[in-house]
């Protein structure tokens, strides 16, 4: 059972995240926190001509959370923003056990383990909730943290 | 301290453990096919079947609305639900049953006296002393009534060094402003046990009341409000073998008297016009509506079995397991405790974290043997920052709790460092 | 309307009343050797094994805290307790499931909008209207909360001839200060149903806030909030076969929104540093503290008992009792009975008195018959005014009650005529 | 058991209560409220130099209440205050189960059934605890009703 949730995949991304620090220009940031958990996750975006160029990301929490904002980094950069917009939501309901998977989704696939402890799905969409809120801010203008409680 | 506590414990019965665990139905059960070891007691304790079969019965044979009936069952029911009130009275040492006002718990009763007794005698200018190792239930229904009468809340650091209450840093604090203090008796996350009665001479010197939270010392140690001379204490049912939904406030009969009602609704009024009302007497004057009837009753039930064990037995118990908590867990390197390492001044809740691992996932792979603990800020994120961490991992012992059962505790945590460094 | 009544009856279900007196085992005791025959139902409703056991079994073998836990137990009580929620909210036709507030009762839940709502939203010159027949609970928290803000009480008068409420004068009453009309569904003492679709008609048009106090109805008839369009509905689950200790507000989202919470404390906040604090989400923003766990889960059992008797079935079964009772009662020439005759605009609670017999003096032999009536103002003062009574006789009838035990209670009141003139 | 509660000499005094109505001069004046049940009881007292000369009672409420304020009449008429003082201690504490009997007591005694219906003890010391309180606020000067809930 444990075996599900912390998939080989997930423990490696823990152990050595990808893109961690912060993105050489800052186009969009998002920061996302959990403060039952104390997850603290924070994205930076380089955007260039609506394509997503460079993805960072920093922060502390659970393995879970952390690699799943580490997933997000690789999956999103080289998608424009309307693709990331789609992406995101099509993974939060994959993470709910809303959606079927008919593509290959690459390392998100090992996250899905999260369906069978629903206290942990918090803590894999939280860098996604961040970074879609981060989105849709921008689009309005506001600036507000995504917080999760 | 510590060798004159054994040689007092020579003459206090030790708990017979084996036949305590006989007690609790979910201690026979099994948690992914592992017996349960129930290492979560700071948030709720478990239930013994005779509190269990208390409540049962009330409901089955017994049950009817209280106070205003005179036929059988509502005489009965009013009967039992008032002798509840007597022995928890006569449990924490009341001089008078009415000074036990029921609550749904601890953050009940704490709301109650901020608002009730805040909105009478709280001015700008005044002030509340809190400390930073408090649960939010004592934060932030002060910080409400701060708001509301324009009184300033302060907090009384931590000693740098060991996280126990500075008291001379209290005494310094204190001015003829300062209406309240309150604090915790003892620490859900450090388990530092307060010591109430100094705490009781600073304050009467200055004029300031005592609240003292009791949510983790009520079930665990033997308390006096009479010899401890605090004004009001908070607790909660559930922490203490009794059901949820249920609490107490302590209160001085005298503050209480001067208080205004909190809640308006049937039982608090003596008469209602359509202008105007009038308040019944304490204690009904804060128990607007049908109360928790079978929550009263099921933890008077909870309050005879402690007895029956005796709370010194009961401090015994918990003393026996701190010690050897405090070295099991010290041989672990991986993991740094939080609080005082002397079992004399602490009660048995341990917060630890480990060097590799998150509490969440700690938490989780214990879970998967059996092992329940707690990950979390558990409701104190003030501590947490204080202490520099953004949530810990928690054990906390009970009655029923064995020193096998925390070896398996530190055997589950090695294997948890082994799976997340393989 | 009445044969309406029963063509539309035709297709619903009736109860079979001796299988539901199976589920009760209070039912199967006696009282001063006599069997129980318990007809203060508007006070507190027996329980059914069904909900029992499920709290029996919740003690048992699934306790924890709720909502902060990882562990199994903690998992797996939080699912229960958010779906008994969402029980509750499917039972009354909530939109959504955070739209209820767990509460102890319809006390807390009145006391929360009062306070949460009122302290935001009024000031001197506004206006809220309850009624003469209100409960305390419903009178009480608004007196204070007036009190605090200045806000005017006015009360609706009942008509003089049948004791109903008159809409006409509600109309008349409107006016753009108008903010909250706060009325009982169903009289505790009257027993009289509100036509509450044209109280929200009247109070959409003065841009006023509806709340029903749901006590006896929710218990008793089919309540549908979105159909009806009320704001607020407050009950009690220790009314309606559930628990003592557990209750709900529902709010409509919006309104819920905005209102500031009402107590502080553990679950209800977001962040937590000493100068400040954020609230949570609905409903948890309105639940400080360890909540009834067992109360809730308690109450979720209750509801899907009632489900699977049908709401319309209880109806119903009410009806019929109601019919019978009326001119059972109506037999004995010494009773006068208050509120409607009509059983279609009125539940199962009948308050009388007797030419000869103070009620105190009536419950007295009829309890020692073994018939549990209730005698007394009903926490009802301002509506015993308008009656020119100091108390009342109360019987009020449930599920499980029959025809035959009407016969008892008048046989007893009869009796009881004797005894007095003797 | 009813028996005991409803003893004949309850229910005589009752239905033919004794000296109902207001005393001809108005002494003492005591005033008893349970809200409770409704009941209401007034006293009105005759002294005379420091002797009970006369007590009536009006008001409503059940039979217990009723036939207890009837029985006070006749039981402190002819006692001077301080007499009547420590009776009304005696008999309350009687009410209550407290003290043995050792002395003839009249339709008192009749009364002493209500211990077994702890309810009912508050309707039977109603017009006792009013007019105790009475006497003790003409010695303070004050004037305040007895209410009991
Ligand atoms: C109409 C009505 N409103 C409010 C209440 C108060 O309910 P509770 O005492 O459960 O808070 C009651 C019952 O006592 C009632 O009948
Ligand atoms: C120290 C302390 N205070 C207050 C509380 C709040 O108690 P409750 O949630 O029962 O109201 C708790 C437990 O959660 C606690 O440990």
């Amino acid at each position: 059972m444990l075996d599900e949730l912390y998939k080989e995949i997930i423990l490696d991304h823990y152990k050595s995240p990808r893109n961690r620090g912060k993105a050489s220009k800052v186009d969009f940031h998002a920061h996302g926190v959990n403060p039952l958990c104390g997850d603290d996750i924070e994205l930076t975006l380089t955007v260039d001509r609506d394509i997503i160029e460079e993805v960072k990301f920093d922060g502390h929490g659970c393995s879970i959370s952390q690699a799943s904002a580490s997933i997000l980094t690789e999956t999103l950069v080289g998608l424009t923003l309307d693709q990331a917009h789609t992406k995101i939501e099509h993974v939060k309901s994959l993470f709910k056990g809303n959606d079927i998977v008919t593509e290959d989704l690459g390392d998100i696939e090992a996250l899905q383990g999260v369906r069978k402890f629903p206290v942990r799905i918090k803590c894999a969409t939280l860098a996604w909730n961040a970074l879609q809120l981060s989105l849709q801010n921008s689009a309005t203008g506001q600036s507000t943290a995504y917080s999760d409680e | 301290m510590d060798s004159h506590k054994s040689i007092q414990n020579l003459s206090i019965p030790e708990l017979d453990v084996d036949a305590v665990r006989k007690d609790f139905p979910i201690l026979q059960t099994t948690i992914h096919d592992k017996p349960l070891i129930y290492l979560d007691n700071a948030a709720s304790s478990q239930k013994p079947e005779f509190v269990i079969k208390t409540i049962n019965n009330y409901y089955s044979y017994e049950h009817s609305n209280v106070h205003r009936g005179i036929h059988h069952l509502s005489q009965q029911a009013t009967q039992q639900y008032e002798q509840a009130r007597e022995k928890v009275a006569n449990f924490i040492g009341a001089n008078h049953s009415h000074e036990i006002i029921w609550t749904r718990g601890t953050t009940e009763a704490i709301n109650l006296v901020a608002y009730s007794w805040g909105q009478n005698n709280l001015k700008q200018g005044d002030v509340i002393i809190i400390s930073t190792c408090e649960h939010h239930s004592n934060i932030v229904p002060w910080q409400l009534i701060c708001e509301l009468t324009g009184a300033t809340l302060r907090h009384l650091p931590l000693d740098s060094h060991d996280k126990s209450f500075n008291l001379n840093k209290l005494a310094e604090m204190l001015t003829p402003n300062t209406r309240m203090i309150a604090l915790t008796h003892m620490s859900n996350v450090l388990g530092t046990i307060t010591d109430l009665s100094k705490v009781v001479e600073l304050a009467r010197h200055n004029g300031s009341l005592v609240l003292a939270d009791g949510a983790q010392s009520v079930p665990h140690i033997p308390v006096n409000v009479a010899e401890l001379g605090i004004d009001f204490l908070a607790f909660s049912g559930h922490k203490m073998l009794g059901p949820t939904g249920i609490g107490c406030l302590y209160g001085r009969e005298e503050l209480l008297e001067d208080m205004p009602p909190y809640q308006g609704g049937g039982d608090m009024i003596e008469t209602v016009t359509m202008s105007q009302s009038t308040w019944n007497q304490l204690p009904y004057k804060f128990e607007a509506g049908t109360p928790n009837i079978a929550g009263a009753i099921g933890l008077g039930a909870a309050v005879d079995y402690l007895e029956h064990l005796g709370m010194e037995s009961v401090r015994a118990h918990s003393h026996k397991l701190n010690s050897y908590a405090i070295s099991a867990l010290s041989e672990i390197d991986q993991i740094s405790i939080y609080g005082p390492r002397n079992p004399s001044v602490r009660g048995g809740v341990f917060s630890f974290n480990h060097a590799d691992i998150h509490p969440h996932d700690l938490g989780q792979v214990l879970d998967s043997k059996g092992v329940a603990i707690r990950a979390g800020h558990h409701c104190a994120q003030p501590l947490m920052a204080e202490l520099g961490v953004g949530s810990t991992a928690r054990a906390s012992f009970y009655i029923y709790n064995t020193q096998s059962e925390i070896d398996e505790l530190c055997a589950a945590i090695k294997s948890a460092g082994e799976f997340f460094s393989k």
